[in-house]
């Protein structure tokens, strides 16, 4: 599948941002290379995934209160297909990391994690969970869960408002439309962004003549 | 009106006369196709459910629901089915295992054999015992077996609290649904379920039984739906408690039987309580109203059984999400002070006025 | 006798107070439908004015913008979401080396929308944007400049105070 | 007042009572505080029966703990009482945990921060870190990488166990362990992931049957550990991370520091930031109150009932969203004053909004409060006694359900609070229908207080000029405040620095979670559940 197929209503994929990973990932899966009849298996497969994710109800602190308002009337997300949330790990399709984790719940949410059942899917839900947020220099925060758990789609905000949080859930249905559902091993792409490399050096070299002026 | 007698003898006159087949050969294909039937209705109801179940609860709460797979959400169910049936399977490391994976199927079976015996309209009905109520009692409460098994062998702990629930539950639920029921038998006069549909072509019972048939109805709804475990009386489950309560370890298609399970037994109380209390598929009539019978009657049967169904489903459907859950005491309470009470003096009540 | 009737009066009660609830949740299904359609609604939808999603800093037609890399931003941002980059280019009129933009990095990911950033800019050279779709699938696209490639500062018809305000922000 | 102290000089002739402070403060050495502290609780004309917080410092030399303490029958008389340990490298004091229940969490919670040893305490585990962490992240010599990322999962024996320190007759320490449940309990662990939880808190329950013996609540697992990272942050700065404590009390959370810094700066806020702040606080209160419903409601089945808490709560949302720019987080109060102006339509809504709020009122009244099962259940479990609220500290409308007169916008009133005519709701009873009501009529005093407020906005600015760079005086400031669930306290302690040298936040839902011991023994798991709705606490805010 290409990425110009995917059909997202309401929302052209020009429109979407970060198509470049869509590329990329696409790139890898024909390298692969999967004959016709099993791509179009697949293909229903995916769209059978893409739209019916059930979330765990996971939430560790305010993004999780966020999280419930997508749920309830005004945005409500039963109207993709997920509203069945599961309590269970074991029936759950995707896991919202709705919070901060720290470092004594970080094996926790490793054990959850390993506890759902394949196809399963990581969202990083605000600031918190995708880079450590308002708590960068605590001692206890975890930095990103993406240290604990592979992680598909990114959701910035510190809560991001519910239609954030759909517009990731959409990404993360265009991202599982693209699958191979037949691939033993799950695809793990590294974009290439040099702008993250500057700031990274930036932070580092600040970080550095601080402790030196300390 | 149409009697579904007429395809069934066709095809049995096309195997035995047309096709020249022996008893056993004949038996055999009809079985098969009887079978195939049933599974895809079986399947069919439960998801046409889950969409309505959607749909409604979404609407009571001030919501859409699905509408963005397919027109209306129309095919998110699908999507649904094909999402859990390639979820992987997870086996739990210290568990029964023989146990554990024939759980589901105790449930499935369970209503499926409940199923099969229901009057779906005028000669569409495959076994008729003459101990029809009977049956239908006895083999609708083997999905608790399951349950039971399933809590006790995955080897969790709230698993088996919800097991545990759930057979209290049943147990005592039980009494007051075959009471409820046995009011109607007596009414009847007989436990088979085609004459009882019958019996009721004059009225239905829950007319002309007054108030008695009403007070039946009403705890036979009551008993039925906290037999099937569906809010408010899905203590086994309670989301909020156990998490999932006795399917907590089950994943994929083996949660699924579970899922589709709930809402073909919430159909099947609401198929049972059609038959016994709203006269079956039999039409609407009104003794001296000729011209409006004869309207009536143009309606086929199925469509008046099933939209019969839809109306108990729905009184379900709101019951359930407008009230909250109930405590264990309070659910053991409410069978063993009202709803026992009152159905042992109904089917008395019934009795005598039915001698008289 | 009493109990009896305690009893029976109870359970009417509240079989009355059980279709009472039953009557709201009727009502709120009657009732017009909350949900606003998100994706269907994103052209006509207008968020409340004030409503911060990212960080923008707006460049007017010639490619120009107001931030004369002072750092005050930086330096307020509570938790690191603003890198200035700045790098020191002679002046072509006065010779003086001057401070000037070269790169604006803001990590949408670690930001907390707090508004310290805007609120203390002295040039007003920031501004939040509405734009909530930012979810990506890779952590470093998180990452954006802010400040178009190749842009320039605002020449000012008095060039004075810009120079002042970013030898103030050295020191 | 005078009476007062010589009272105590008489108890603890070490005492020294400092000058120049918020609050009647007294020094006493550790070896006399046990004394002081039998004396304060039961002695009839002190009363102080309310220990609201231990907070612990690391002084340089040695580590002080400071208790603060009221006496709920003595018209509320304040008391700060502090003392030191001997040294840093095995600081031992003496627990008052037998006098005052909410001493326990309270001093686990300053081991775990200071490693201050507490002899007498019966359990003295750690609060909040894993039992493997190593150091005390409050001490100013602790190293903040010295903790790397584990995917080890917490052993089970660690935390099973406790330890125990008492003294002997000849006065020495002794160390002895104890289990926390016997072997043959049946125990089930609720949490960290449990959609009950209202967070990621794990309860340990031993059951017998359905019935619940004994509850162990483990916290820590949202530890983030605001209160270092305040000691590295400028004033403006922290305003972010008190949002972020309890998050549906966030504006009332971020008005208290507010104040606090404003007391401490003796700084003018304008009559129309001071109108608006305390709209937003109600506001705030009734967005709160109607999630606690909500997700009570949720708890107990009900999940119609939470959906339409939602659903009204938006209008609260979109109220804030306006005004200031955010939903969850309004981002609005700043030190002086508030963010920007009001919005031309702020008004406009509110006064739609009110009406509106009232007639939803009755309907979650007719829907789930006359409910039959609802009302059964709510009024069949969770007793709290008064005497038990204030023992465990139990504050807010929890603690008014239970008839203790703790509204601190009564007590001690700020903002504009004594410019308006409220009722402090209160209950006889304490059950959990007494904590459920109180909840939902406060919403209704709440929107009578804007109601009063929100036409007499005065004009002016909205905003009182500040320096660039705020430092607070040396000294150490105490800024009560009401928030959502109960007696929020902010307490700085400042040595003249653009950043705090100390700062602590009592958190209200902390004493909520140790109030569950007394409420739920006896009770079934099901009421566990619908009991810590009803008690509505916040996690994050325990765990900081």
């Amino acid at each position: 599948m290409k990425i110009k197929s995917i059909h997202i209503k309401n929302i052209p994929n020009e429109e979407f941002k970060d198509n470049e990973y869509l590329e990329q990932y696409v790139e890898e899966l024909k390298k692969n290379g999967t004959s016709v009849a099993v791509t179009k298996l697949s293909d229903l497969l995916n769209w059978g995934h893409s739209n019916s994710v059930w979330p765990l109800t996971f939430g560790t602190s305010c993004c999780a209160i966020e999280f419930m308002c997508v749920a309830a009337a005004r945005n409500d997300f039963a109207r993709f297909g997920w509203e069945v949330t599961r309590n269970s790990p074991r029936q759950a399709d995707v896991i919202f990391v709705s919070g901060t984790i720290v470092k004594k719940m970080a094996p926790v949410l490793k054990r959850l994690y390993d506890q759902m059942a394949e196809p399963k899917y990581v969202i990083a839900m605000g600031g918190c969970a995708s880079t450590g947020g308002p708590f960068q220099s605590s001692y206890s925060v975890v930095k990103g869960v993406d240290q604990i758990i592979p992680v598909d789609v990114y959701i910035p905000g510190c809560p991001p408002r519910p239609e954030a949080v759909l517009y990731g859930m959409m990404q993360l249905a265009r991202k599982i439309k693209l699958e191979n559902y037949f691939a033993k091993e799950r695809l793990e792409i590294k974009e290439n962004v040099p702008l993250a490399e500057i700031a990274k050096e930036n932070k580092a070299a600040k970080q550095e003549k601080a402790a030196a002026a300390k | 009106m149409f009697d579904f007698k007429i395809v069934t003898s066709w095809i049995d006159n096309l195997l035995r006369v047309d096709l020249g087949l022996d008893n056993f050969w004949t038996l055999a294909i009809e079985f098969i196709l009887v079978g195939v039937a049933l599974l895809a209705a079986y399947a069919l109801i439960a998801l046409v459910l889950i969409y309505a179940e959607r749909k409604i609860c979404a609407f009571f709460q001030c919501r859409i629901g699905p509408d963005r797979v397919g027109k209306w959400g129309l095919i998110q169910v699908i999507a649904d089915m094909i999402k859990i049936l390639t979820k992987e399977i997870i086996p739990i490391k210290r568990s029964e295992k023989l146990l554990f994976f024939l759980a589901p199927f105790f449930v499935i079976i369970g209503s499926f054999l409940t199923f099969g015996a229901l009057p779906f309209a005028k000669g569409l009905h495959a076994i008729d015992f003459n101990i029809g109520v009977l049956y239908i009692l006895a083999v609708s409460s083997l999905g608790v077996i399951g349950i039971v098994l399933a809590g006790w062998s995955s080897n969790n702990k709230y698993s088996l609290i919800g097991a545990m629930r759930a057979g209290a539950q049943l147990i005592s639920y039980e009494i007051s649904a075959g009471l409820a029921l046995m009011t109607m038998v007596v009414l009847a006069g007989s436990m088979q379920l085609s004459t009882i549909v019958e019996s009721q072509a004059d009225g239905w019972f829950i007319f002309k039984g007054g108030i008695f048939a009403l007070v039946a109805f009403v705890i036979y709804l009551i008993a039925g739906h906290a037999e099937t475990n569906r809010g408010p009386f899905d203590l086994p489950e309670s989301e909020s408690e156990l998490t999932a309560g006795y399917h907590t370890e089950y994943s994929g298609i083996m949660f699924g039987f579970y899922y589709v399970a709930e809402y073909t037994n919430l159909f099947i109380i609401s198929a049972i309580a059609t038959t016994m209390f709203l006269g079956g598929w039999m039409p609407l009539h009104i003794p001296g109203l000729d011209g409006f019978n004869q309207v009536m009657d143009y309606i086929p049967s199925a469509v008046w059984f099933f939209g019969k169904c839809a109306f108990c489903i729905f009184l379900a459907l709101w019951v359930r999400w407008s009230y909250p859950r109930l405590r264990i005491d309070q659910l053991l309470k409410l069978e063993w002070k009202i709803l026992m009470p009152i159905s042992l003096i109904n089917i008395a009540a019934v009795a005598v006025a039915v001698t008289i | 006798m009493k109990s009896l009737i305690n009893y029976f009066k109870s359970l009417f009660e509240g079989i009355w107070n059980l279709l009472l609830g039953l009557k709201i949740s009727m009502t709120n299904l009657l009732r017009k439908k909350v949900t606003e359609k998100y994706p269907e609604n994103r052209k006509t939808k207008k968020q409340f004015e004030r409503f911060r999603a990212q960080l923008t800093m707006p460049h007017n037609d010639k490619n120009e913008h107001k931030c004369i890399a002072c750092g005050i931003c930086e330096m307020n941002c509570p938790n690191g979401t603003i890198q200035v980059i700045s790098r020191m280019e002679a002046d072509p009129e006065t010779g003086r080396n001057k401070k000037v933009l070269d790169k604006y990095i803001y990590d949408i990911g670690t930001c907390i929308y707090c508004n310290q950033c805007v609120s203390t800019c002295p040039q007003d050279a920031i501004a939040w944007s509405q734009d909530f779709e930012q979810a990506v699938f890779d952590r470093d696209r998180l990452y954006m400049q802010l400040n178009n490639p190749n842009s320039k500062v605002i020449e000012k018809p008095k060039p004075a105070p810009a120079p002042k305000a970013a030898e103030t922000a050295n020191n | 007042m005078e009476n007062l102290k010589e009272k105590i000089q008489a108890i603890a002739p070490s005492a020294v009572f400092e000058e120049n402070t918020q609050v009647l403060t007294v020094d006493v050495d550790k070896n006399e505080l046990h004394q002081l502290a039998e004396n304060l609780k039961n002695d009839e004309s002190l009363a102080f029966d309310y220990l609201q917080d231990i907070i612990g410092l690391d002084l340089g030399d040695a580590l002080g703990v400071n208790y603060r303490l009221f006496s709920t029958k003595n018209n509320n008389q304040a008391l700060v009482v502090k003392t030191k340990t001997d040294d840093r490298e095995n600081p031992t004091l003496h627990s008052v945990s037998n006098l005052w229940q909410s001493a326990n969490l309270y001093e686990r919670e300053v081991y775990d921060f200071l490693g201050i040893k507490f002899i007498g305490h019966p359990d003295l585990r750690r609060l909040f870190l894993r039992p493997d962490w190593k150091g005390f992240p409050l001490r100013k010599d602790y190293d903040i990488e010295s903790n790397p990322v584990t995917l080890k999962n917490e052993s089970v024996e660690e935390f099973e166990g406790s330890e125990k320190l008492e003294l002997d007759s000849n006065g020495h320490i002794k160390e002895s362990n104890f289990q926390l449940f016997d072997d043959k309990d049946y125990v089930v662990s609720f949490g960290p992931q449990h959609p009950s939880t209202h967070g990621v808190l794990q309860l340990r329950v031993s059951l017998n049957g359905e019935t619940v013996k004994h509850i162990d609540p483990n916290f820590g697992y949202i530890h983030r550990g605001i209160e270092k990272m305040c000691e590295s942050y400028t004033y403006p700065k922290i305003l972010h991370l008190c949002e972020r404590l309890d998050y549906l009390s966030a504006a009332i959370n971020r008005h208290g520091f507010c104040l606090c810094v404003e007391k401490a700066l003796e700084l003018e806020v304008p009559e129309r930031a001071v109108y608006v702040r305390t709209i937003f606080d109600e506001l705030t209160r009734i967005a709160s109150h109607l999630l606690g419903w909500a997700s009570m409601a949720n708890d107990m089945g009900a999940i119609t009932a939470f959906i339409y808490g939602m659903r009204d709560r938006e209008k609260i949302m979109d109220i804030f969203e306006e005004t200031a720019g955010g939903r969850l987080f309004t981002n609005y109060s700043v030190i002086g004053g508030l963010m920007q102006d009001i919005h031309p339509n702020f008004q406009k809504r509110v006064k739609e909004f009110i009406p509106y709020m009232r007639k939803m009122l009755k309907e979650y009244h007719t829907l789930f409060t006359n409910n039959p099962i609802a009302k059964q259940r709510m009024l069949s479990a969770g007793w709290l006694k008064i005497d038990d609220a204030i023992s465990y500290g139990v504050t807010g409308p929890s603690g008014r359900a239970s008839n203790w007169h703790n509204d601190i916008r009564k007590i001690e009133p700020y903002a504009a609070y004594n410019k308006v005519n409220f009722n402090e709701i209160t209950r006889e009873n304490g059950g959990s229908f007494d904590r459920y009501m109180v909840r939902l009529d406060e919403i209704l005093e709440s929107l009578s207080i804007i109601e009063q407020l929100i036409d007499n906005i005065p004009d002016g600015d909205y905003k009182a000029k500040t320096k660039p760079i705020i430092k607070l005086p040396e000294g150490e400031f105490y800024q009560r405040v009401e928030n959502a669930r109960g007696d929020f306290n902010i307490y700085i302690n400042s040595k003249g620095d653009k950043t705090p040298y100390r700062v602590k936040f009592r958190s209200p839902s902390e004493t909520l979670v140790s109030a569950l011991e007394p409420t739920v023994k006896g009770e079934k798991i099901a009421d566990l559940i619908m009991i810590g709705g009803s008690l509505d606490y916040v996690i994050p805010c325990i765990d900081r």
